[in-house]
C-alpha cells in the first residue's frame, strides 16, 4: 500500500505543482458551458431548461480533453515502462490513477460547477441535484476515460483519439446524469437515474484498472 | 538466482532482429552486448525484461522466489525523471513503489553524488545527473538482475567511474547484469555477446 | 545584416535594473500601504456613514463603493499590462516582464471582485444574481482572458520567453477587448430589452459621488501597493530560482 | 509564390495521407452535437430552437480542438526552426497555414453540417443560413487559431491551452456567427451580423500571420 | 561573404554559456566547434543563426547581399523530416521554400547518395539517410555560410567521407562553414574553437 499512496501522493503533487494543468481544465469547463449563452441567446428561461444537460456536456468534454496528460507523460520520460516491472501491479497502479484522474480533473469541475450554475441562472434545487448526479456519475467518466488512455497510449499523436472512443461509451453515464437531475417522469425515476448512475460508476472504476493495465501490456512497445 | 535463455529470438513488429540467442548467466556474472547501431541490443533487452515478447525460445530465471517481486531492474534511454519533482521525492517514489530493499535514500543519493541536489526540482537536472539519479533507483529496492541499456549515455568521466563501481559491486554480491553499450566499461570479466555481426 | 546588442544604460534602465529595483522600491513600500489604509479609511466612513442610502435601494447602494472602483481597476491593470507587454516587446526591459507577470493575477482578483460585488448587488435590486447584460457579459470575458493569461505564465518554464510570447498576446488581446466588447453589447441588446437598473453616472448627486471618488483612489492605491509588492516578490523569487539552478549546474556531472 | 503553393501542397499532402485526422476531428464535432439531444432530453422543438447555437458551438470546438496539430509536429521534427530562416517571411508561411487549417479542420465540419442539422431538426432554411455563416465565420476562427498555437507552440505540453486563450478572443465571431442565423432583430440584424462576420474574418485573416510569425520568433528557443 | 562575431555570449534563459567569443572568417574558411557536453556549442551556432538572441556582442555578415535572402543554412539535430512525405517532395519543399539556386533535385539526391530512395516515404528512412536528405537541402539552395550541429551523427563512414567532400567542395566554392561536433571531419585546414575549457 505504501506503493500506492506514492503514487497518489506524487501525482497529486504534479497536478498542483504542475503547469496551471488544473486550472486550465476548470476554465475549459467554465469556457464551455458559457459560451452557450452567445450560441442560443440570453433567453433566461430556456438558459434555466438547458441548464444542467449544459453543466454536464462541460463537464465531460473537460474531462476528456484532461485524458490526454493522464499517461501519455509517464509514457514519454519512460515511467510507464517501469510501471510494468514494479512491486506492484500495473492495475493496482492503473487503480490510482482513476483516482487521481477523478480528483484532479472531476474534483475541480465539481467545485467550479457552483459559478456556471449561477450564470446559467439554475435554480438552487436543481443545482443541488446536478452536483449530486456529478459527483455520483464522474467516477464513471474517470473509469473510461484511464481506460481510453490506455487503449491510445502507445499512438504518438493521439491526443483526440481517446476522447472520440471514450464518449460513445459513455453516452450512458451523460443519459442517467441529466436524468437524475430533470425528472421528467417524475422523482422516482430521478432516484433510479441517481442508483443506476451509482451502479455504472462502481462497475466502471472496479473493472477499469484491469481492463486499462491488459491495454497497456499488449499494447506497449 | 541465475539467467537461462535458449534459442531466444527478439524483434519488432513480427520481425526477428537477432534470432536463436543463448544466454547463461550464473550469480555474480555480467554480460556486454554489443553490435553495431540497429542490430537488437535494446531490443533484446526489452525482451529479457519481459517488456517485449519474445518471438521464440524460452527465457527463465532460476532460483528466484517470485513471491518477492519482479526479479530484474530496467534502466533504458529515458530516465523515468519528471520536472517538478524533488531529486529526494522522485527516488522515494520508487523506493515506495518497488519496496525498500536496498539502501536509504540519502545512502543512494549520496553513493551517486547527488546529495547535495536532494532537494532540488529533477527538472533541473542535466542529463548526465539525471542518469545518476536513474542509477541511484536500482540502489534503493535490491533485485538480482539490472538490465542497463547505454547505461554511460550522458555520463561524464566521474560518472563513468562511478558506473563501473556500482556494476562490481553489484556483481561481487552475486547480482547478474546485462549491458548494452557501444562504450568501454571498466568492469573486469564481463563476458561479452555481439549481436548482428552477419548485417 | 548586423546584430548589435551591446548594453547601453539609459537612467530608466539604471532605477528599473532588478537590484535597482529593489532597493529603491524597498523605502516606498510602506508609505504605500498606510496611504492606501488612510484612502480606504477615509473612503468606508463616507461609505458607510456619511452617504445617504438610496431612496430605491436602500443601504445596498453601498455595493456601489466597491462594485464600481473595482470594475473599473479591472479595465485599468488590463491597460497597465499592455503598456507593460509594450515595455517587453519595445524595450526589452526585465522589469517590464516583472510587472506584466505581477499585473495578471492582479487583474483577475479586481475582475472577480467587480463580477462578485456586482452579482451580489443584483440579486436585491433586480432579483438575480446573473443577467447577461452587455457590461456584465464583457466583464466576464475580460475574467476569461486574465485566467488564460495566468494559465499562460504557469506553462511556461522559462520566463523570459514566456514575457515576451505573452506580450504578443497581451497586445493582441488589447485589440480584441474593444470588439468583445461591442460585440457583446451588439448581441444584448438585440436580445433583450436594456435593463434599466442603474443610475447614470452624472446625475448622481454629490453626496455619493465624493465618497465614490475616494475610493477610486483607495483602490488605485491598492492596485499600486499590491503591483509594488508582488513585482519585489517575483524579482527575489527569480534570483532564488537563478542561484537554484547554478547550484544544480555546479553539483558536478 | 512558389514556396508558399509549396507549403499548402505539403501541408494538405500530410492532412490527406495522414493518419485520419481530419476524421477525428469530423468525428468531434459530430459526436459533440449529438450528445446535445441527450444532455437536454429529446424535445424536438426545443432543440430546433438552439440547433443553430449548438452546430456553431460544436465547430468552434472541434476547430480549437484541431489547434495542437497546426505547429507543434513542425516544432518538433525541426521543421520550425528551419521555417524561420527559410526565404519566405514567416508571416507568409503562416498566412499559408491559416489557410491550410481552413481547408483541413473547418472544410470538413462544413461538409459534416448536414448531417448534424438533420440530427438536430434544423429546417433547411436556417440550415442554409447556418452553412453560410458557417462559410464566413470560420476564418476567423481559423486565423485566430493559428495565432493561438504559434503562442503556445514553445510550450511542452500545451494541448488544451490554445483553445483557452483563444475561446475568449472568438467570441464576437459566435454572437455573430449566431447572430447571422436566427435573426431576433430581423432580416436586417442578420445582414449586419453577416457583413460584421465577415469584417471580422478579413481582419483577423489579414493580420494574425504578422502577430503569429511574432509570438514565434519571440517564443522560440 | 565574411563572418565577423566579436564579444559575442551566448546563453539560455539569461544564463551565459559562453562568453566574449571572437569569431573572423574569410570566404574559404571553416571552424569546428569542440567542447565537453553541455559547453554551449549547440547554443552558439543557434545565435549564429540567428535563432537564439546574443546575450552580448554583435555578428556581422560583411558582403553580403540581404536582398537575395537569408546567408546561412543551418542544420541542426532534428531533421525536418517528416513521414508520409516522399524524399523527392521534401527536397522539392524545402528548394520551393528557399529557392531553386542550387543543384536540381535529382542531382542533389545522386549526390548524397539517396538516388534510389527518391521515390520512398521519408518516415521508412533509417537515421542516416535522413541525416543525408538533411544534407541534400543544403545543396538545393546556395548559401553562403554553413551552420552544421553534429552533421556525422548516425551517419557511417561511407556516410562521413560523403559529408567531408560536400564540405571541401563548400568551402572552395568560397563557402564558409561552422561545424560543431564531437567527431573527426576530413577536412584539411579547418580552424577549431574550444569551448568550455574552464568548466
Ligand atoms: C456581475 C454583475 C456586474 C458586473 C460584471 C458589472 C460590471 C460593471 C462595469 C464593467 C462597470 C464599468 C466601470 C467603468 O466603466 O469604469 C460597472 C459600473 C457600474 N455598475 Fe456594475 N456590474 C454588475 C452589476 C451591477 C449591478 C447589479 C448594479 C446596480 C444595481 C451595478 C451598478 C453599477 C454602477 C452604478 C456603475 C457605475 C456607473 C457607470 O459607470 O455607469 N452593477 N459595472
Ligand atoms: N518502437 C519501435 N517500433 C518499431 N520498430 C522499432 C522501434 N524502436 C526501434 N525499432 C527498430 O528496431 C531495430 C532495432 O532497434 P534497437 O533499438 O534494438 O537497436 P540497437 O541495437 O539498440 O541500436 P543502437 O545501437 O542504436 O541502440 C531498428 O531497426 C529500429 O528501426
Ligand atoms: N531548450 C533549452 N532551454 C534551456 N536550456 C537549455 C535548452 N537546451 C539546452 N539547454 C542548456 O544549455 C546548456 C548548453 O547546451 P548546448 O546544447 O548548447 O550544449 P552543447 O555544447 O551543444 O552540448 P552537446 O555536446 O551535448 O551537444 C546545457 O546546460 C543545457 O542544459
Ligand atoms: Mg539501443
Ligand atoms: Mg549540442
Amino acid at each position: 500500500m505504501n506503493g500506492f499512496s506514492g503514487i497518489l501522493r506524487r501525482e497529486l503533487r504534479l497536478a498542483l505543482a504542475g503547469g496551471g494543468d488544473m486550472l486550465t481544465l476548470v476554465l475549459f469547463f467554465v469556457i464551455t458551458g458559457a459560451l452557450v449563452p452567445f450560441a442560443v441567446g440570453p433567453d433566461r428561461e430556456l438558459l434555466a431548461r438547458i441548464a444542467p444537460g449544459i453543466v454536464w456536456i462541460a463537464a465531460f468534454l473537460a474531462m476528456l480533453m484532461g485524458l490526454d496528460r493522464l499517461l501519455r507523460p509517464d509514457r514519454e520520460d519512460g515511467t510507464l515502462a517501469l510501471y510494468r516491472l514494479a512491486d506492484l501491479p500495473l492495475s493496482a497502479i492503473l487503480a490510482a490513477k482513476v483516482i487521481v484522474h477523478w480528483l484532479t480533473s472531476a474534483l475541480p469541475l465539481i467545485l467550479a460547477a457552483p459559478f456556471l450554475a449561477l450564470i446559467l441562472g439554475m435554480d438552487p434545487q436543481t443545482f443541488w441535484r446536478t452536483l449530486l448526479s456529478l459527483l455520483l456519475g464522474t467516477p464513471a467518466l474517470a473509469a473510461f476515460g484511464t481506460f481510453g488512455a490506455a487503449v491510445t497510449v502507445a499512438i504518438r499523436r493521439g491526443g483526440l483519439l481517446a476522447p472520440i472512443l471514450i464518449a460513445p461509451l459513455c453516452v450512458p453515464v451523460l443519459i442517467f446524469g441529466v436524468g437524475a437531475i430533470s425528472p421528467l417522469g417524475g422523482p422516482d425515476q430521478a432516484g433510479a437515474a441517481l442508483l443506476l448512475l451509482a451502479a455504472l460508476s462502481l462497475m466502471a472504476c472496479a473493472l477499469s484498472p484491469f481492463a486499462a493495465a491488459f491495454a497497456i501490456d499488449w499494447g506497449e512497445e | 538466482m541465475s539467467l537461462v535463455a535458449e534459442g531466444l529470438a527478439c524483434g519488432r513488429g513480427g520481425h526477428a532482429l537477432a534470432a536463436d540467442i543463448a544466454i547463461a548467466l550464473a550469480p555474480g556474472q555480467g554480460l556486454l552486448l554489443r553490435g553495431p547501431n540497429g542490430a537488437g541490443k535494446s531490443t533484446l533487452l526489452l525482451t529479457l525484461a519481459g517488456l517485449l515478447p519474445p518471438l521464440a525460445g524460452s527465457i527463465r530465471y532460476a532460483g528466484h522466489d517470485a513471491e518477492a517481486g519482479p526479479a530484474l531492474h530496467y534502466c533504458g534511454h529515458r530516465n523515468g525523471v519528471r520536472a517538478r519533482l524533488g531529486v529526494a521525492q522522485t527516488l522515494d517514489f520508487w523506493a515506495g513503489l518497488n519496496g525498500r530493499t536496498g539502501l536509504s535514500i540519502a545512502a543512494a543519493l549520496e553513493e551517486v553524488g547527488l546529495a547535495g541536489a536532494a532537494g532540488l526540482d529533477a527538472g533541473y537536472l542535466s542529463a548526465g545527473q539525471q542518469r545518476r539519479l536513474a542509477l541511484a533507483r536500482l540502489l534503493v529496492t535490491r533485485r538480482p538482475l539490472w538490465l542497463l541499456d547505454e547505461p554511460s549515455a550522458a555520463l561524464d568521466t566521474a560518472g563513468q567511474a562511478l558506473l563501473a563501481r556500482l556494476l562490481a559491486d553489484h556483481l561481487a554480491r552475486n547480482g547478474l547484469a546485462v549491458i548494452a553499450t557501444h562504450d568501454a566499461i571498466a568492469v573486469p570479466d564481463l563476458s561479452v555477446l555481439t549481436l548482428g555481426e552477419a548485417a | 545584416m548586423t546584430i548589435d546588442t551591446t548594453p547601453k544604460m539609459r537612467w530608466w534602465d539604471r532605477l528599473a535594473h532588478p537590484g535597482q529595483f529593489l532597493a529603491w522600491t524597498g523605502y516606498l513600500v510602506w508609505p504605500l500601504i498606510i496611504l492606501t489604509a488612510l484612502l480606504f479609511a477615509l473612503g468606508l466612513y463616507f461609505a458607510f456613514f456619511n452617504s445617504p442610502a438610496d431612496y430605491q435601494m436602500g443601504d445596498t447602494v453601498r455595493i456601489m463603493y466597491v462594485h464600481v472602483p473595482s470594475a473599473w481597476l479591472s479595465q485599468f491593470v488590463y491597460g497597465a499590462m499592455a503598456v507593460s507587454a509594450l515595455g517587453t516587446l519595445v524595450w526589452r526591459h526585465p522589469m517590464a516582464d516583472v510587472s506584466m507577470k505581477a499585473a495578471a493575477p492582479l487583474g483577475a482578483a479586481f475582475t472577480a471582485m467587480a463580477l462578485f460585488t456586482g452579482s451580489m448587488w443584483g440579486r436585491p435590486t433586480w432579483g438575480t444574481f446573473w443577467e447577461w447584460d452587455g457590461r456584465m457579459t464583457s466583464t466576464l470575458v475580460l475574467l476569461f482572458i486574465y485566467l488564460g493569461i495566468i494559465a499562460l505564465w504557469r506553462a511556461f518554464d522559462d520566463q523570459l520567453r514566456a514575457a515576451r510570447v505573452i506580450a504578443v498576446f497581451t497586445l493582441v488581446g488589447a485589440v480584441n477587448v474593444p470588439i468583445i466588447k461591442f460585440s457583446v453589447d451588439w448581441w444584448s441588446t438585440l436580445h433583450q430589452p436594456a435593463s434599466v437598473f442603474r443610475a447614470d453616472g452624472p446625475t448622481m448627486p454629490p453626496s455619493l459621488l465624493i465618497p465614490l471618488f475616494i475610493m477610486f483612489f483607495a483602490f488605485t492605491f491598492l492596485f499600486i501597493t499590491l503591483q509594488v509588492v508582488t513585482m519585489r516578490t517575483e524579482v527575489r523569487r527569480r534570483r532564488v530560482i537563478t542561484l537554484e539552478r547554478k547550484a544544480a549546474r555546479e553539483t558536478g556531472a
